[in-house]
């Protein structure tokens, strides 16, 4: 398994808003974790990341890391693209985007990383000289991925990509996360939109009131009357 | 005309310091999105101890005082961050409050004489309009300071570092920059910035413990009034700023003269687009 | 209920300490207030005034001359006026009898009215005209404790007009005493033979003089004179007038007599004459000599004209006091007996009476020119 | 029940005063202290108006009181207006030179504007001090008389505060009333409020104008009662003191600037007084600003809040807006 989590809460203060989650994703596989507004998907992405305060076990391909800070975390592999594209810097160009992800890296490997993620989103090679913020939504999480990509992540775990995308840029969006299995990391996705999530995922998990509720396969998710989406209640 | 050309001269001279001040706002500015009301503190403890150890020790001396003056600041600001604020306003308040400590414990210590240093430059004549050595040193002291910012902040990997720290702090942990680490060097680069300012208004006029507000004042003047954004802009902010205080107290009365630095202030502000910049706090 | 007792209990102690009091009034020590600027930019003055009094306090050992023992507390007025109405309030409800203070034209201005409403005398040693105005309501409580900033302008001008220089330029700081300054050049000049011909100012925290020392070169001034009190301001004059090529006599007024200027600024300014209150630093008469000792003694370096006006104020209280001997003092009968207080003791030159018409009591015979030589000042003769 | 629900803060305040003032008035000093730290609260309550309601970071507010001041001292003095009559002036003056200038700073941003407002407050000073005849120049105008039949400290303390208590009941209609709750919006949302019809810059400059005509009744006040105004009366360093009470205290809360009023000069009235003086003052707002850093307001609202979440997250309900609010 690359990525573990036992028994992991997060808290803010003294408020604990996801509740003993166990769940792992091996490499190459791709995770959603299903839930409504509020059920604490971002809370469980930020705990796995470091920016939000948990206790509980976490291992990325056998290395402990649950006491480790956020940065470090980053730096072993462990990348998190915040909701509404949070690890992008509005006002520095692409290209600077960029180079700050790619910044650790020797010259070579760093050209070698640039070619590959370029070549798995050309639009941002048209766009290198424009600030980030003036992107569509599109590219700009087109730059968010491409931005996490640059750290070789063992672990990728994407809030809400689908985020305030229209129906049509969200299609582009499936294809090039579909693109990136070829890299074979572990895929972690918080998804409330369940179409995007049915196309995507491997597995998915249903997050409730901070606690996992169900487990299922993405067929499960065709069904509107299943049992997932009672369980949601919401859709 | 020659009057006019040597008015112009002068001024750009005295802007130096200005900009030399206006630097290490407009550096902490693009790092974290606030200001640093006590630099002029830190001009002042810097000339205080530099003129009274003396030499070149006291130079290096006042040197360390601002940045030790500076380090307490960014551990203020450290210490704000971690209890949860991130309003830069406050962390500007918060400077105030140090300003009011450095000027009290100077005042304390040294009582209220002024600190003076009898430094004779040579001077050289151009055009018949004879200009202090000293006074071109400062200009060309901040120009150079002003221009390796520049360089260091629109070109270099720590600058990108810098601004990303600024506008998306969150972003720049997970991309591992090291953003307090970062904004800390850059509060202690500003304690450095403002102690050589303070350095070059002792060696070139003198200072007493009433200067720290309008020292502070007049660098926040020429860091905001073309831009916040980016040094370059603090040293044109600088050298406008005093080119046109001293046509104004070259040809104007003392009243109209006296307001000139304001007037200028308001009239450049007036002709500003609205700001499309995210700055500092927002409304709270 | 609780408070009722506070006040019953308040009542008792208050009539105590009043049966104590007239019993043994001529033991409790005289309490007199110094409203001080402790902060702020008057501090310049403010502080050396302070140091005098607690020298010479500590030399008394708290006992008038005449024997009367005196207690004294310090507040500071942060040169600012509002702070120095609070600083009167305050004092007087801690019962003095005088107040040495505030050090700022302004404090006295505005603290007159609560001299005035609580019956207790301000001894101001400031030079402001306007403090000792007969027009003001509150006149009959304010005594002065320095010559009037009229006396130093036509003392130093009179010393200008002893040379060639008939076109003056006037440079002043932006502020009350910069400000009055010039304009009582202005009124005196003429009558001495000496023409205003420019005048430039810069704000405390001006950082290059150039511009203003270019204007009054293109001006063609004859002899420069200074109305300063901020001795940064003066050294940066000097070394601008220096670099323009203003090589003209300079003249200043007594708020330049620091110390901080004559000894740190080089030999630009030899020769610049300044008229100062005494000259407690460098040629100090036999009094001056003394305070100089007390000073010393109690750990404190002579400054300027600071420790002497504020030994003149605490003086002339102590004098007041020593005139009352064997009465009960109160703020009214201080002002009284200020109002007819001559010749007493005193560290000052010069020779000083108060009268119901004078409440400034000192004049031009308390000032000296002096001139800088070898960086310290030297009384001219 | 919803006049006395909406009325809160001028309640809260006018007991306040109605229990503190009879005890405080016993004493001179304190008499003295209440009725200056009024006219300080009028100050702090306009930055409160101006910062927190409106957004515009003022460093001009002094400068604003000085014109009521000397409205009151040139009316009254030169003039020979008699009492009260001078009052309009010192509300209008400060109002008709604010808003042109808040029209000019509104779309600027908090840092620009905060200079701009120094700018304006330093071009209000300098051209006070200057009109030599007119103003007196530096040595200010002396003998300004009382309103009338307000003559003791004592009545001032009552009067000023007074005052208060009627500019906090009108800020807080202020707050009920349509106008107010647009303003609430534009902090937050500048685009929403626009589109709801509202004009940002129109509805920020009016705040501005407001604002300043009750840091002009402050300076009004002080002229009465202190009988002296000059250029160093109400000088810039009363600007920034005015800005830190509000924002100790909580700028956003119709209170706060009273209570940060009362704090910062009860701490340099309680601080030996002499050199040291910037020292403990300084730390002293340090301190209060590590503790409290929407000032003390915010303070006590952020543990209430905490107190209610603590309570609803024991039986189990957190809504998302709630786990939203409490993120560092």
């Amino acid at each position: 398994m690359t990525l573990t989590a036992t028994s992991l809460s997060a808290h803010y203060g003294r408020l604990q808003v996801c509740h003993n989650i166990d769940l792992s994703v091996s490499a190459g596989e791709y995770l959603i974790v299903l839930g409504a507004n509020g059920a604490g998907k971002s809370s469980l992405l930020g705990a796995l990341a470091g920016i939000v305060a948990s206790s509980g076990g976490i291992t990325l391909s056998g290395r402990r890391l649950d006491q480790a800070s956020a940065r470090v975390r980053a730096g072993s592999g462990l990348v998190l693209v915040p909701e509404g594209r949070g690890n992008l810097f509005a006002p520095l160009t692409v290209e600077e985007n960029l180079a700050i992800a790619l910044r650790h890296l020797p010259g070579a490997e760093r050209r070698e990383i640039l070619s590959e993620v370029l070549a798995l989103f050309p639009i941002l090679g048209e766009r290198g000289a424009q600030p980030a913020g003036m992107l569509s939504g599109g590219e700009q999480q087109m730059l968010a991925l491409a931005v996490a990509l640059g750290r070789r992540p063992k672990a990728l775990l994407l809030d809400e990509p689908s985020q305030g995308l229209a129906p049509v840029v969200l299609d582009e969006l499936i294809a090039a996360i579909n693109r990136l299995r070829s890299l074979g990391m572990a895929l972690l996705i918080a998804e409330q939109n369940v179409r995007f999530a049915a196309a995507l995922g491997d597995r998915f998990v249903l997050l409730r009131g901070g606690e996992i509720i169900h487990e299922g396969a993405p067929a499960e998710l065709a069904d509107r009357r299943g049992t997932a989406f009672r369980l949601m209640g919401t859709h | 005309m020659i009057h006019f050309v040597e008015y112009v001269l002068r001024g750009a001279l005295a802007g130096a310091i200005y900009a030399l001040l206006a630097a290490p706002m407009s550096l902490l500015f693009a790092t974290a999105r606030t200001i640093d009301f006590a630099v002029g503190a830190y001009a002042l403890i810097a000339a205080a101890v530099a003129a009274t150890i003396g030499g070149i020790a006291g130079a290096e001396a006042g040197l360390a005082a601002a940045m030790l003056s500076a380090a307490i600041m960014s551990l203020i600001f450290v210490g704000l961050k971690r209890l949860g604020c991130e309003d830069g306003i406050v962390f500007a308040l918060a400077s105030f409050g140090l300003s009011a400590v450095i000027e009290s414990f100077v005042l304390w210590y040294w009582g209220a004489r002024s600190f003076i240093v009898s430094y004779v430059a040579a001077s050289w004549s151009l055009g018949g309009i004879r200009l202090d050595q000293q006074g071109l040193f400062n200009l060309l002291i901040a120009a150079i300071v002003v221009v390796i910012l520049h360089v260091v902040v629109r070109h270099s990997s720590l600058g990108r570092m810098m601004r990303a720290s600024a506008v998306n702090a969150v972003g720049a942990t997970l991309a591992a920059i090291p953003v307090e680490g970062l904004q800390m060097g850059v509060y202690l680069a500003g304690g450095l910035l403002a102690g050589l300012a303070g350095l070059l208004v002792l060696y070139s006029a003198g200072i007493d413990f009433t200067a720290p507000l309008g020292l502070t004042l007049s660098g926040f003047g020429a860091a905001i009034v073309f831009g916040v954004g980016s040094p370059l802009r603090c040293l044109f902010g600088g050298i406008a700023m005093g080119v046109a205080q001293a046509l104004a107290s070259g040809y104007l009365s003392e009243a109209l003269s006296a307001m000139t630095p304001f007037l200028f202030i308001l009239l450049v502000l007036s002709m500003r687009p609205a700001d499309t910049e995210a700055l500092a706090g927002g409304r709270p | 209920m609780n408070l009722r007792m506070l006040r019953a209990l308040a009542i008792c102690v208050g009539a105590v300490a009043m049966i104590a009091g007239s019993a043994r009034a001529q033991d409790a020590p005289v309490k007199i207030g110094a409203v001080l600027s402790l902060s702020g930019p008057a501090a310049v003055f403010g502080i050396p005034e302070r140091d005098a009094i607690q020298a010479i306090v500590a030399k008394m050992s708290s006992t008038t001359k005449g024997g009367r023992k005196f207690e004294i507390s310090f507040y500071d007025d942060k040169s600012n006026p509002t702070e120095a109405t609070r600083a009167v309030n305050q004092a007087i409800n801690d019962k003095v009898v005088a107040i040495v203070g505030p050090s700022t034209g302004s404090g006295i201005l505005a603290a007159g009215p609560i001299a005035q409403r609580l019956s207790t005398p301000l001894i101001g040693p400031a030079g402001t005209l306007a403090i000792t105005d007969p027009k003001n309501e509150f006149y009959p409580w304010i005594f002065r404790a320095a010559p009037s900033d009229a006396s130093d302008v036509r003392a130093i001008l009179q010393d200008m007009a002893k040379g060639n220089a008939k076109k003056v330029g006037i440079f002043y700081q932006e502020d009350a005493y910069g400000k009055t300054g010039v304009d009582l050049a202005r009124e005196v000049g003429p009558s001495l033979g000496l023409n205003v011909v420019e005048t430039a100012s810069a704000p405390y925290t001006a950082t290059d003089l150039t511009a203003q020392a270019t204007k009054l070169r293109n001006a063609g001034a004859q002899a420069v004179f200074l109305q300063i009190s901020i001795a940064a301001l003066g050294s940066s004059f000097v070394k601008a007038a220096r670099q323009v090529g203003l090589s003209v006599p300079i003249y200043a007024n007594a708020g330049l007599a620091q110390r901080s200027f004559a000894e740190n600024v080089g030999n630009e300014v030899e020769g610049l004459r300044i008229v100062s209150i005494g000259n407690l630093p460098y040629d100090p008469t036999p009094g001056e000599a003394e305070l100089a000792k007390m000073l010393e003694a109690a750990g404190k370096q002579p400054q300027g004209w600071g420790e002497l006006t504020g030994s003149n104020a605490l003086m002339a209280a102590l004098g007041a006091i020593d005139r009352q001997k064997g009465k009960d003092i109160t703020g009214a009968s201080m002002r009284e007996t200020l109002e007819s207080l001559c010749d007493f003791d005193k560290f000052a030159r010069g020779r000083v009476c108060y009268s119901a018409k004078d409440h400034d009591g000192w004049h031009e015979d308390a000032l000296v020119i002096t001139e800088v030589r070898n960086k310290q000042f030297r009384s001219v003769p | 029940m919803s006049f006395v629900a909406r009325r809160g803060n001028t309640l809260v305040l006018a007991i306040c005063v109605l229990i503190a003032l009879p005890v405080v008035t016993r004493n001179a000093v304190w008499t003295d202290s209440a009725a200056l730290l009024g006219i300080y609260a009028l100050l702090a309550l306009s930055v409160g108006l101006s910062y927190g309601q409106a957004g515009i970071l003022t460093l001009s507010q002094a400068a604003f009181a000085s014109l009521g001041a000397y409205a009151a001292a040139i009316c009254t003095v030169r003039w020979g207006w008699p009492p009260l009559a001078d009052l309009p002036v010192a509300l209008l003056l400060p109002a008709l030179i604010a808003f042109p200038v808040a029209r000019l700073v509104a779309r600027l941003s908090p840092l620009a504007t905060a200079l701009s407002t120094l700018a304006i407050g330093s071009i209000i000073a300098i051209a006070i001090r200057s009109a030599d005849d007119f103003t007196g120049g530096y040595m200010g105008i002396a003998g300004v008389p009382s309103i009338g039949f307000v003559k003791a400290p004592a009545s001032y303390a009552w009067l000023i505060w007074a005052m208060v208590v009627i500019v906090v009941f009108l800020y807080e209609n202020l707050c009920h009333s349509a106008y107010g709750r647009a303003l609430n919006v534009l902090r937050f949302d500048q685009a929403r409020a626009a589109a709801d019809g509202v004009n940002p810059p129109m509805l920020v400059s009016a705040a501005f104008a407001i604002s300043s005509s009750i840091a002009g009744v402050s300076g009004w006040l002080y002229a009465h009662y202190i009988s002296f105004v000059s250029p160093e009366s109400l000088d810039a360093h009363l600007s920034i003191s005015a800005l830190l009470m509000a924002v100790v205290g909580g700028a956003e809360f119709i209170l706060g600037p009273i209570l940060g009023t009362l704090l910062l000069d009860g701490l340099t009235r309680l601080l030996p007084a002499a050199e040291l003086q910037g020292v403990y003052y300084g730390i002293a707002l340090i301190v209060i600003l590590l503790v409290a850093r929407r000032g003390i307001f915010g303070l006590i609202e952020g543990g209430l809040a905490q107190v209610r979440q603590l309570r609803r997250s024991r039986s189990g309900e957190v809504t998302a807006l709630e786990i939203e609010a409490s993120r560092p």
